[in-house]
C-alpha cells in the first residue's frame, strides 16, 4: 500500500481504465517506467478484467520500489489474506479473464505478476528453500490455474535453464567405454548422498539409523499444537 | 466400450457361480439367465441387445482386381512359406541358446547359482564379522573385568582408610569419654565440680583477653551487702582499659623473657 | 522424397575424417591420427588430470545446491584433529565426485542399409521407427531400426538411437528432446550467469559420452570458457580434466598458464606443460626426466616467446613474485566475510545510513543519546514530535498493511 | 454362450494390436492373448506384453514401434503362436519378417492415389491457364471490335 507522500504528484488512474484507453491508438501511452505503476483503488474486483502485460514490464516493476513497497521483501504468499475460507480448488479468473472472486491469490490480483520462465526470481519464491520443488497449495495460497502455470513454467524455467537445480551424478563405468580399462569402477556416489555420520563417525554424537530423526517433527511443536488447539476449539 | 464387455463377462461369472450354488433358484429367473438379459441393478442403464444397425450392418467388400488377385496368390504363399520357416529357424535358435546356455531356464539356474553364491558369501561374512565381534567383545569384557577388579581393589582401599580413621575416631572419643560423667561417678563429679566452679561469666575480646565479671562473694552467702552503687555503673569499658595496660605489660616482660632466653 | 541422401554421401566425408579425431580442430602440424581415447587412458595423463584438478570443498564440490527433497542440516562439534580427519574423508569423497567424464570419439553418423525395397514406395506418410526392448540390452547395444516412407530400412543415426533410448527407457530429468539449455540463446545466458558446471552436468546425464551433440556442445562450451578465460567456474569439477585434455591437444594452453601463473601455481603449470608433452610427443619443448617445476616452466617461455603477451600473469610471477588481481576477487570473498566479523558501526557512520537505523535515519533526526537513564525518553519524544501526524512504520496498527491492489 | 476357459493353456495364442489410449489418442499394445476366440479386447485376458505400436506420427513424422525380440520369437518358435495381419505387417516393415503382401498392395494404393492427385493437380493448373488466356482473347477480341 503506498501511503508515503512522494506517491502522491504520480498519475494515479484505474488500471482498467488505461486498458480502455489503450483501445484508442491516437493516445500514445507510456511505459510504465516513466508513467508510474498502476495503483489500483479497486477494493472488489470481482467482474472486472485482469490486465494484460509483458514480461519486461513483469521484470522492471519487481525491481521497483512500489514492488518493495508492496511485499516489503517478502515473498509474496506471506501476504495472503487467511480469513477468507480458502480451498484449494478455487479459480480467480473465468476463462475470460474476469475475476471470480474478491479475494484473488497473490499473482492473480497483482496486474503485473504472471508466472514466466523468463523471470525465476518470481518462481523461486514459491520453492522450497533448498529444494526445487514448489511448496504445497494451501501453503502458496494460489489457485488452481496459477498452481498449474507455477508448475508449467518452473518446468520450463529448468529446461531453458534459468532455474539451475541438481542433476543426479552419473557414476561412469569406464570398462564399459573403454576395452582396455580394466579396475573396477568404485562405490558409486550419489548427490547428496554424502551423510555426517559415515564421515565423522563421533561415538558422542550417536546417529542411531534405526532412530534416526527422519520424518518426525520433534522441532516443530507447533504442528502439534495446532492439533491439539484445533481439539480444544 | 470395455466396460459393456466386463459387465458381460462378470455376468457370465456370477451367472456361472450361481448356477453351481443356488440350484433351486425359480425357474423364471433361470430363464431370463437362460436368454442371457439379465436385469440391470437398480438405478443403471438396462442392457439392450446390439442395436438393429449393428446387427444388420453388411460389409460390401470391393471386388479385388483380377490381376492383383493373380499376384496376391504368389505373393501369399511365398509370405506364408517364409513365415512357417521362419518359426522353424526360432525355434531351431532357442533350442541352440538353451544348449548354449544362453536361454531362460539356463538363466534361471545361473541366477539360482549367484543366489546361493550370494548366500554362501554373505554368510561367509557374516561368521567372520561374528568372529571379529566374538573377539572384540572378549577383549572388550577382559578390560571391563580389569577395569571393574581396579574398581574393587579402589574401594577396598577407601573403605580400609575409612575404617582406620574412624577408629582412630573412636578411640580419642573413648579416651576423651574417659573423664565422662557417668551414673556411678555421679556423685563424685557433682562434688569435685562443686569444689572448684568453672566460671564462664566472661567476655572476651578479639585479641583473646577475658574480662571476668565477678558476683561479689558476700552477696552469695546471704548477707547482703551495703550498696556500693548502682549495678550498672559498673562498665566493662574501664575495666577493660586497666586489664588491657596489664596484660600489655605482662606479655612485653614474657617477650623479653623469651627474646633473653632464647 | 529421399531426405536421406546428403546423409549417404556425408557417411564418405566422415570415412576421411576418422583418421582425424573430432577431438583435434586445428589442423596443426602433428595432425597425424591421434587416437583420442587411448591417450586419454593412458596413466600418466589420468595422474596429470587429477593433479591438476584441485579440490575446492566448500564452494566447488559441496556447494549449496537444490536438491529435490528438503534435507535437515546436522551439526557436530569436533575437536581440531577430528576435525582435520573429517576434512580428509571429505576430500576423499570428494575425489570420488570428481570422476572424469569419459573422453570418446563421437559415434559415425554413417548408417548402414539393412534392405531396400523399391516396391514399398510410399506405403506410409512417415517413418517407422522400430526398437528392440529385448530385457538383456543395455543402451548402447540396443538394436533401434527406421523404414523410410521409399521403403528402405536402415539402423538409426546416433540421435535417434539415444531418443529411442530416452523415450522407452526414461529417467529422471532426461526428457526426450534435448532441453532448449543446450541451444544457443539460452546456452549463452546460462554461461553469462557462470553455470558451466550446471550445464555440463546435465549435458553428460542427458547425452551418452559419444554422442556427437554432446562432443560438439562441450567443445563449444570449452571454447568460450578459454574464450573468456573465466577458468575459476570450472575448476575443481568433473570436467576441469576433460576441459584440459581438450586444451592440451589442441595447444592452445596459453591461457591456462596465465591463470595458473597468475595465482602463483607453478606446479599446475608445470603438469600441464608435461601433460602437453604427453599428447603432443613431437612438440619441440623438451622435458628432462628430472627437471624441475620452475626450470620447465622458464624453458617453456623460453621457447615460445610468441606467447609472451599471453602470459604476462605467468611472467610477471616468475621475475617479480606478483600475485595477480584474479586472487584478490577469492581475497575479497574472504575480506569480505572477514569484515562482517569486525564491528561496522563506529562514530562516524552511526548517524548515517550504514549506522543501526539504515535509510530510516534520512526520515528521522538521529541523536545519539549516551546513558539508558534519563534521556532515552526524549529521544522517542523527537522521533513522536518530527511526524506526529504520520505514525512510523514501525507502529503500523495491522500486522498485514493493506496490499497495494486491494 | 461363452465357454469356461482357462486363458493360459486354450487353444493357440494370437499376438495381435490391443488398443489402449483414449477416444481421439489410440495407442497400441501389441501382446499375446490366449485364443482368437476369445477376442482380444478384455485387459485381463492378456498373456503377455511383447512391444507396443504408437499409430501417431511425433513432431519428427515418426510412427514408433517397439518390439520383444526374445520374447516374440519363443511365442512364434516355440508356442507357435497366431499373429494378426496388422502385427505381420509391423514385422514385416521391422524386417523380422518378409514384407506382407498386404503393404505392397497398400503402397500401391497410395502411389496410384498420388498419381491421381498429380494429374488432377495438372490439369487443374493448366485449367486454370487457359481461363486467364482465355479473358486476354476476349479482351483482344474487345479492343479489335
Amino acid at each position: 500500500m503506498l501511503t508515503n507522500s512522494n506517491v502522491a504528484f504520480r498519475r494515479l488512474f484505474h488500471s482498467s481504465v488505461r486498458l480502455s484507453c489503450e483501445g484508442k491508438k491516437n493516445k500514445e501511452v507510456k511505459p510504465p517506467e516513466e508513467a508510474g505503476w498502476a495503483f489500483n483503488h479497486v477494493e472488489k474486483k470481482m467482474g472486472m478484467y485482469k490486465p494484460k502485460h509483458t514480461i519486461t514490464e513483469q521484470l522492471a516493476y519487481m525491481k521497483s520500489k512500489a514492488y518493495d513497497d508492496a511485499y516489503k521483501g517478502l515473498p509474496i504468499y506471506r501476504w495472503v489474506n487467511r480469513s477468507y475460507s480458502r480451498r484449494h480448488d478455487f479459480f480467480c479468473i473465468d476463462k475470460h479473464g474476469r475475476f471470480n472472486l474478491n479475494h484473488a491469490c497473490p499473482v492473480c490480483r497483482d496486474e503485473y505478476l504472471f508466472f514466466d520462465y523468463r523471470n525465476p526470481a518470481l518462481i523461486e519464491q514459491f520453492l522450497a528453500d533448498g529444494t526445487d520443488q514448489p511448496i504445497d497449495i494451501l501453503k502458496s495460497g494460489l489457485c488452481r490455474e496459477q498452481y498449474a502455470q507455477l508448475k508449467a513454467q518452473l518446468l520450463r524455467a529448468k529446461e531453458h535453464g534459468t532455474i539451475p537445480f541438481a542433476v543426479d551424478f552419473r557414476n561412469f563405468d569406464y570398462r564399459q567405454w573403454y576395452k582396455q580399462w580394466t579396475d573396477e569402477p568404485g562405490k558409486p556416489v550419489e548427490r547428496a548422498g554424502v551423510r555426517l555420520q559415515d564421515i565423522h563417525p563421533d561415538p558422542l554424537v550417536s546417529f542411531p539409523t534405526f532412530k534416526n530423526d527422519k520424518g518426525n517433527d520433534w522441532d516443530e511443536w507447533w504442528l502439534r499444537h495446532d492439533k491439539f488447539a484445533r481439539k480444544a476449539k | 466400450m470395455l466396460s459393456a464387455y466386463q459387465r458381460l463377462n462378470v455376468a457370465a461369472a456370477t451367472s456361472s457361480a450361481s448356477l453351481l450354488t443356488s440350484a433351486c433358484t425359480s425357474s423364471a429367473q433361470q430363464q431370463q439367465r437362460g436368454l442371457g438379459r439379465r436385469m440391470p441393478k437398480q438405478g443403471k442403464p438396462p442392457i439392450l441387445p446390439p442395436a438393429k444397425k449393428v446387427l444388420y450392418h453388411v460389409v460390401h467388400v470391393p471386388w479385388q482386381k483380377p490381376e492383383d488377385v493373380k499376384e496376391l496368390l504368389w505373393r501369399r504363399h511365398v509370405y506364408n512359406n517364409a513365415v512357417t520357416s521362419l518359426r522353424e529357424v526360432f525355434r531351431a535358435e532357442l533350442q541352440q541358446n538353451a544348449a548354449i546356455g544362453k536361454g531362460i531356464e539356463s538363466m534361471k539356474e545361473a541366477e539360482e547359482k549367484e543366489l546361493e553364491e550370494l548366500i554362501s558369501e554373505n554368510e561367509r561374512r557374516n561368521k567372520e564379522k561374528a568372529a571379529a565381534r566374538a573377539a572384540r567383545e572378549e577383549a572388550a569384557s577382559r578390560e571391563t573385568k580389569l577395569t571393574m577388579l581396579n574398581e574393587i581393589e579402589e574401594t577396598l582401599l577407601k573403605q580400609k582408610e575409612a575404617k582406620r580413621k574412624s577408629e582412630q575416631e573412636v578411640q580419642a572419643a573413648i579416651e576423651r569419654s574417659a573423664h565422662f560423667v557417668t551414673k556411678d561417678n555421679l556423685e563424685t563429679k557433682v562434688l569435685a565440680a562443686l569444689e572448684n566452679p568453672v566460671v564462664y561469666d566472661f567476655a572476651i575480646d578479639k585479641m583473646g583477653n577475658k574480662f571476668p565479671n565477678p558476683m561479689p562473694v558476700k552477696y552469695q552467702e546471704g548477707t547482703p551487702t551495703r550498696q556500693k552503687g548502682r549495678l550498672y555503673d559498673e562498665t566493662l569499658g574501664s575495666k577493660i582499659t586497666a586489664t588491657v595496660i596489664e596484660n600489655t605489660a605482662e606479655k612485653s616482660e614474657s617477650s623479653e623473657t623469651e627474646r633473653a632466653n632464647v | 522424397m529421399l531426405k536421406f541422401k546428403p546423409l549417404l554421401k556425408s557417411s564418405l566425408g566422415s570415412e576421411l575424417r576418422r583418421g582425424h579425431s573430432a577431438w583435434v580442430k586445428t589442423n596443426t602440424s602433428s595432425s597425424s591420427s591421434v587416437d583420442v581415447e587411448q591417450l586419454f587412458i593412458d596413466d600418466e595423463v589420468q595422474k596429470l588430470l587429477t593433479n591438476l584438478t584441485e579440490i575446492d570443498l566448500e564452494n566447488k564440490v559441496f556447494r549449496a545446491r537444490r536438491t529435490t527433497i528438503q534435507q535437515r542440516s546436522h551439526f557436530a562439534l569436533m575437536t581440531e584433529e577430528r576435525l582435520e580427519k573429517t576434512m580428509e574423508r571429505m576430500r576423499e569423497e570428494a575425489r570420488r565426485f570428481l570422476q572424469f567424464v569419459p573422453v570418446k570419439e563421437p559415434r559415425t553418423q554413417t548408417v548402414k542399409v539393412l534392405s531396400q525395397d523399391p516396391d514399398l514406395e510410399t506405403f506410409d506418410t512417415s517413418k517407422f521407427v522400430f526398437t528392440d526392448i529385448t530385457f538383456d540390452a543395455t543402451d548402447q547395444d540396443r538394436t533401434v531400426v527406421v523404414r523410410e516412407p521409399n521403403g528402405l530400412l536402415r539402423t538409426s543415426t546416433p540421435e535417434e538411437h539415444d531418443r529411442m533410448n530416452r523415450t522407452y527407457y526414461q529417467k529422471p530429468n532426461r526428457p526426450v528432446f534435448p532441453p532448449s539449455l543446450f541451444q544457443d540463446p539460452f546456452l549463452q545466458d546460462a554461461l553469462d550467469r557462470n553455470e558451466h558446471e550446471f550445464v555440463l552436468d546435465w549435458a553428460c546425464w542427458f547425452y551418452e559420452p559419444d554422442d556427437p551433440a554432446f562432443i560438439e556442445l562441450s567443445h563449444k562450451i570449452f571454447d568460450r570458457i578459454n574464450a573468456r578465460r573465466n577458468f575459476e567456474t570450472i575448476t575443481s569439477t568433473r570436467h576441469f580434466g576433460p576441459f584440459v585434455f581438450y586444451l592440451a591437444l589442441n595447444e592452445n594452453i596459453p591461457p591456462l598458464l596465465n591463470h595458473f601463473g597468475g595465482t602463483g601455481r607453478i606446479k599446475e603449470c608445470a603438469n600441464l606443460i608435461r601433460l602437453q608433452k604427453t599428447l603432443r610427443p613431437d612438440w619441440r619443448v623438451t622435458i628432462a626426466k628430472g627437471d624441475s617445476d620452475e626450470k620447465i616452466v622458464k624453458d617453456y617461455l623460453k621457447q615460445n616467446n610468441r606467447f609472451r603477451d599471453e602470459l604476462t600473469d605467468l611472467v610477471a610471477f616468475l621475475e617479480r613474485g606478483v600475485i595477480k588481481s584474479k586472487l584478490q576477487s577469492r581475497e575479497t570473498r574472504t575480506v569480505a566475510t572477514g569484515a562482517r566479523k569486525q564491528a561496522t558501526v563506529n562514530a562516524r557512520n552511526v548517524r548515517g545510513a550504514e549506522g543501526p537505523l539504515g535509510n530510516l535515519s534520512e526520515e528521522y533526526a538521529v541523536k545519539v543519546v549516551k546513558s539508558e537513564g534519563s534521556e532515552g525518553g526524549d529521544f522517542e519524544q523527537r522521533k513522536l514530535d518530527k511526524t506526529p501526524q504520520r505514525r512510523g512504520r514501525w507502529q503500523r496498527s495491522s500486522s498485514k498493511p493493506r496490499n497495494k491492489n486491494e | 454362450m461363452r465357454k469356461l476357459v482357462i486363458p493360459k493353456y486354450f487353444g493357440r495364442p494370437s499376438i495381435g494390436l490391443a488398443l489402449f489410449g483414449c477416444t481421439n489418442r489410440p495407442f497400441y499394445h501389441i501382446c499375446v492373448f490366449p485364443d482368437r476366440a476369445l477376442g482380444r479386447r478384455y485387459e485381463s485376458n492378456i498373456l503377455e506384453q511383447v512391444g507396443t505400436f504408437d499409430p501417431l506420427p511425433n513432431s519428427k513424422n515418426e510412427k514408433l514401434v517397439s518390439l520383444n525380440f526374445g520374447r516374440l520369437k519363443y511365442w512364434l518358435g516355440e508356442r507357435n503362436a497366431h499373429v494378426s495381419v496388422p502385427v505381420l505387417e509391423l514385422l514385416g516393415l521391422s524386417g523380422l519378417f518378409p514384407i506382407h503382401p498386404k503393404t505392397f498392395v497398400r503402397a500401391r494404393d497410395n502411389r496410384e492415389v498420388l498419381k491421381a492427385k498429380e494429374a488432377a493437380a495438372i490439369e487443374a493448373a493448366s485449367k486454370k491457364e487457359d481461363e486467364e488466356v482465355a479473358p486476354e482473347e476476349q479482351q483482344s477480341v474487345a479492343a479489335k471490335v
